[in-house]
């Protein structure tokens, strides 16, 4: 009964899944994870979770865990997250890298929903809000914004009727079935780098530790990068 | 029959069974009595719209509020009905005065709580009208409700048990009450009741109803004298009801013998009897008369009989005597006295006593087999 | 305490209140006087906003409401625009979910009123309408005014479904209890307590004067 | 006072008051009687350990129930009473034989059933065991009610009106039914009623209670004939209520004389009343006697009156006429004759007759004046 | 379908009845036969479950159980266990959120009683114990199946505190209700659909059974 309980961003389910699968076929070992907003996870953790590892979505949240003594040590980067700029099926917004066409349409009235993730406390969020301030949209675009609860929410509405463009994760992009729009990567310059990091908590068994290197291992990078992460 | 008053009749065959037929002139009280479940309360709201039967047909005032044959159903709110309903039905919220204003909807407010306090004075409740029906006792609650049903000048007045939660002495106050009322009338008004005596005291007519039926109407006391069966008779509570048989006819001397207990009585002559006919017959307890201990009246002829008194029961002033009539066959003949003549006469359990059965108060009825049933 | 989310709240259980009061009477009303094959699986399909997980309940509105959809492209030209992401959408949300919370108590108060007393109306001459506005209203009014705070501190709270079909938007969307749940998720737990305590103590009062005001009702006319 | 039997008395002053004072002995049938609200309910439930009083003492066979000085407070299911609840609480989810048994806690399970269907067999139910309350008419109910109350052998017999929900005729069966019971019962019975004639038939005494106080005690001969104040009077339905003047005290004659609406009346002698003095009297309905039409005999002599017939009501074989004795003081005298004696007289709306009132029933009460309140 | 999560979902809901039972029945019964002091304002807080948005007062559960806080502290050394991540934690936050569910009905079943029917029970010579057994909870039956069936029902829904407080952890905390929501979040639209469905058709079937029965019932003794 040494299975260890892993707290993986809901953003990495995919991935994590995978790897997890291969893992188990490599070592005979089994991991269980509980996914969740890092937010919720971090919370939980510092409430004596019974978690061993925990791989946030971004950088602060494990950062924060160690200064409170939480984790084994700062950990590591494991996945450099990447942002999409989604359009629903029928919307009327033309894709660009520099979203020339989402100031044309907020202009002439196109664009009347635009989705991200909450920039308040979802990361995805915070970098499609500084996606937005570098290309100076945020201030026009802030009326025209649905906020999901986290990325996975922000997908949701970026592929309703109602919302004509939305930005989010590179991985649930990846995940949309194509009759529901498209996408195009965004250029890793206009935010500052989507760093999931993770790492040990204090209670980490012998298995969670094989599975944090293993992590780390070219055959999990591999995975990650099919799953819309790229290499740290 | 008169086109004005009351005319009915109702019949149906499911769920709750009817076969009712009665009417009811203006400014005459009909008393609608009968057992528990008999259906009472069903033709009074067959009467006000509240209930719909399968076939029917009521008119009142010249008005044709119900035909099923001609697919005509007024509405209750469309009959002018005044109803008192059996727990008074008066509105929680409303003070006395509003409830009773609630049916004078066709004059303006002002109007409305002016009429509503001189109906109230009316039924003696002066000083009440801002209390709610909580604050009323049963009798004055009572009172309200007639305001309220008469408030609307109904076509009809509708009665359900309108004493039966108040005690003795406000219902006695009540019923001169409604007599004085129903001298201000002059529509019809049927009173629902399951007490025999309310409805002797207050009713012109009765219409005695049974699982739905109904058996007789008439004059409380033709009904009650002469019952037209030994079923009637029962509910009528008599408590003389026997069998005996024809054994002679003589219609020059205007009378009818029939054999009772190995005795013959006299009664008038019924030529609807043939000699050797087997009948049923009563006789009210207040018409079988005490022989007097010492000295004896002429009454004392009339088809005299000895028993002795098995039952005594004193009740209001009136003294309540069976008497074994006939031993072996379990006979008994209840009569009742005043109490001051069951002294004089010192009447007793045990003794023997004379009384005489008064040929005018023998009523002959078809033969039927009297089972003490349950 | 964040006041545009507040008097967003309180506009939109107001408004939500005041759909769900007709609403509310015409069906607690008609459900308490009425038998009819089948009546038990509406009462239970109305009861299915308790048992939904919210977000879940949200997603399937979201769909609906969305002008991809046949409904929502009805509703869409209907309003004018679309009913996903705006006020207007999370007031049907709102009073989709709240339909349990009105209609019940309702129900049971209409219920409550004895046939006779209502009879006695209709043999006073009283039409059906002026019955209902006279004499069922005036004795039922508790029931309907506990349906509707239920209904309003519900409204206060609801959460799950709001995030989902409101798409958190200030000003016009993002009701008091998202505002708590960010604060949370933003580790303001100072902030979060504060509205919370306020929810709470509003939401406790209002319901606790219900009892209050039903219990002295039994009181004064049982 | 004997040590068995029942023995109470109440007082409170807070929330309903009380002030009461009564004993029953064993195989006795005590009534309690009074208007509605006036506290009959609560005496059986402060019996039954159901209603806690302030202060009281309740002695039921030697076993104390309720010493409110020495704090002694038996709980209700360890009083051995037998309720009947005024609409007999008969549980719904268990048959009648099931209701029965549930009193049987004492026996087997197997007894249990066997016994509460013999004790169904006493009260006329059998065949009916297995029907839910629901399934029995009212008068069945109220047997099943019964029985349940005997089988746990109560040491007290408590009835909460128990006819008041069945009609007239399931009445008067059920009435001989309690008065066959009681003969084989050998404890006290408390009967509630609002019927006088019902406590009059079945009760062996009577206690009457107005706004929680117990007012008079006596055989309901006595309290009805003899009232201790004018009050208890109108509470006993008595009719003929009136205030007069003593005018003459004749010890030797054993007389004591009246005036009353300009004429003496002459009553038996009472020693506790002074020349002058203002008192009230009555006289019951059924102690005014008619002049006979044409034959005089010989009580017309005593107290003779002569008045107009203002009012004729007939009722159950019996006529109550109110006689006009003095037009402007509208002073009327109420009396009842049977049927047939009414009508050999002539008696009339409207007609002269002539009364006498028997000394022996007139009875003196202190001075309250009358006034007719509502 | 994810069975692990229905099986886990019918064991909380099960356990959270089972203990709900005895204390609806203890607490409905108390409300329903005393008054006192505060009644109603204990009534409103019995309902806070229903006002507060789940998650924030799963979110306060979290604090409140931890080992971190006294109770918190007091209730591990009590289990040998912390309470937060774990089933059983999750049935102390579900029993908490459910309890208006449970009393409420029972409450007003046991209110429904007679009072003539209770004391004739006594004059019957059965002891309070016996009362209880053989006269109350046979004729509060349908209230008290009633309290049961939504109980179940609604625990099997419920989803934002049992995130909080049990950490979705598969086949420990992760019930139907997350499993259906994980689905919606990773557009698996068609196992959410079937799951819902599922959810939904137990949860119509049981209220309308209960609403079926209670129909019954009502035309059996009234
Ligand atoms: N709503 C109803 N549905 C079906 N049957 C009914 C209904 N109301 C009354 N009944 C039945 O109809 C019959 C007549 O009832 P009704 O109330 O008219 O009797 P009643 O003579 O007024 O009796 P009571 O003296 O007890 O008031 C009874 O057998 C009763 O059980
Ligand atoms: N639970 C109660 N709390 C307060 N007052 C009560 C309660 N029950 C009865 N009363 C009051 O106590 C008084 C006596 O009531 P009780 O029921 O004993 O009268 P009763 O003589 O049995 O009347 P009825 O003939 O109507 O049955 C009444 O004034 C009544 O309003
Ligand atoms: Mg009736
Ligand atoms: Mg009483």
């Amino acid at each position: 009964k040494n299975i260890p309980i892993i707290a993986a961003a809901s953003s990495v389910k995919f991935a994590l899944e995978e790897i997890s699968q291969q893992f188990t076929k490599d070592h005979g070992l089994k991991v269980k994870f509980s996914f969740s907003s890092s937010g919720n996870l971090m919370r939980q953790i510092r409430h004596n979770s019974p978690f061993e590892l925990f791989l946030s979505a971004d950088e602060t949240s494990v950062l924060k865990l160690h200064a409170l003594g939480l984790t084994l040590d700062k950990g590591v980067q494991y996945a450099r997250g990447r942002l999409v700029l989604f359009t629903a099926k029928k919307s009327p917004i033309k894709k660009d890298p520099q979203l020339t066409d989402v100031r044309q349409a907020l202009d002439d009235g196109r664009l009347k929903r635009f989705a991200i993730a909450n920039p308040d406390h979802a990361p995805y969020g915070v970098a499609a809000k500084q996606v937005l301030q570098k290309l100076n949209l945020w201030h026009d675009l802030q009326k025209r914004l649905v906020l999901g609860e986290n990325v996975a929410q922000a997908a949701q509405f970026s592929s309703r009727h109602a919302v004509q463009a939305g930005i989010f994760a590179y991985s649930l992009a990846l995940k949309m079935k194509p009759e529901y729009g498209s996408y195009l990567l965004l250029p890793e310059t206009l935010h500052q780098p989507l760093r999931a990091r993770m790492a040990l908590l204090k209670s980490a068994n012998e298995t969670a530790k094989a599975f944090y290197k293993y992590l780390q291992h070219a055959k999990s990078r591999a995975i990650f990068e099919k799953n819309g992460f790229y290499p740290p | 029959m008169p086109k004005t008053g009351l005319k009915l009749w109702l019949r149906q065959t499911h769920s709750i069974k009817l076969n009712i037929k009665l009417h009811c002139q203006n400014n005459e009280v009909l008393a609608l009595v009968g057992p528990s479940g008999s259906g009472k309360t069903t033709v009074l709201r067959a009467i006000a719209g509240l209930y719909s039967v399968e076939n029917g047909l009521i008119q009142c005032q010249q008005h044709c509020w119900l035909d099923t044959k001609k697919a005509i159903n007024v509405a209750s709110h469309q009959r002018a009905v005044g109803f008192v309903f059996q727990n008074y039905a008066l509105f929680p919220h409303l003070s006395a005065q509003e409830n009773v204003a609630v049916s004078l909807n066709h004059l303006s407010k002002n109007k409305r709580l002016k009429y509503a306090k001189s109906l109230l004075k009316k039924v003696h409740l002066e000083g009440l009208e801002k209390r709610y029906p909580m604050q009323l006792s049963g009798g004055q609650q009572q009172r309200v409700a007639v305001a309220r049903a008469l408030a609307r000048e109904p076509k009809i007045l509708l009665l359900d048990e309108p004493f039966s939660a108040v005690d003795q002495v406000t219902r006695r106050r009540l019923y001169k009450e409604l007599i004085e009322l129903r001298r201000s009338l002059s529509i019809p008004i049927i009173l629902v009741t399951h007490d025999l005596n309310e409805a002797t005291l207050l009713a012109d007519r009765l219409c005695l109803l049974h699982h739905g039926v109904s058996l007789q109407s008439g004059s409380p006391a033709e009904v009650s004298t002469q019952p037209v069966s030994t079923q009637v008779a029962k509910l009528m509570d008599q408590p003389n009801i026997f069998t005996a048989k024809i054994v002679e006819q003589k219609p020059e001397k205007k009378i009818t013998q029939l054999l009772w207990c190995g005795q013959i009585i006299e009664v008038g002559y019924r030529a609807n009897y043939k000699v050797g006919q087997k009948i049923c017959w009563m006789i009210p307890a207040s018409d079988v008369i005490l022989h007097r201990r010492r000295k004896s009246s002429k009454g004392e002829r009339e088809n005299p009989f000895t028993g002795k008194i098995v039952d005594y029961m004193l009740l209001g002033g009136y003294v309540t005597v069976s008497i074994e009539i006939n031993q072996p066959l379990k006979t008994y003949l209840s009569m009742s006295v005043p109490l001051h003549v069951a002294r004089r006469n010192e009447l007793a359990l045990g003794i023997f006593i004379g009384v005489s059965l008064l040929s005018d108060s023998i009523h002959l009825m078809p033969y039927e087999s009297l089972r003490n049933e349950f | 305490m964040d006041w545009n989310a507040l008097s967003l709240s309180l506009k939109l259980s107001a408004i939500t209140v005041a759909f769900l009061l007709p609403m509310g009477l015409i069906v607690g009303r008609f459900l308490a006087y009425h038998h009819f094959y089948g009546k038990s699986l509406l009462q239970a399909f109305l009861a299915i906003p308790l048992i939904l997980p919210p977000t879940v309940l949200g997603y399937y509105l979201l769909v609906l409401l969305d002008g991809g959809s046949f409904l929502g492209h009805l509703l869409e030209t209907l309003f004018g625009q679309s009913l996903v992401f705006s006020f207007e959408g999370l007031v049907i949300a709102s009073i989709i979910f709240n339909l349990p919370f009105a209609i019940q108590p309702i129900q049971a108060s209409f219920e409550s009123i004895p046939r006779e007393i209502r009879e006695a109306a209709a043999c006073c001459g009283l039409s059906p309408l002026k019955v209902l506005l006279k004499i069922e209203l005036p004795l039922a009014w508790t029931g309907i005014v506990s349906a509707m705070v239920m209904t309003f501190a519900h409204t206060l709270g609801e959460f799950g479904i709001v995030l989902m079909v409101g798409g958190n938007i200030p000003e016009e969307t993002k009701t008091l209890a998202i505002s708590i749940y960010d604060k949370v998720q933003a580790f303001d737990n100072q902030a979060a307590g504060v509205m919370s305590a306020f929810l709470l103590l509003f939401s406790v009062m209002a319901i606790s004067f219900t009892y209050l005001i039903a219990g002295r009702y039994q009181r004064h006319y049982a």
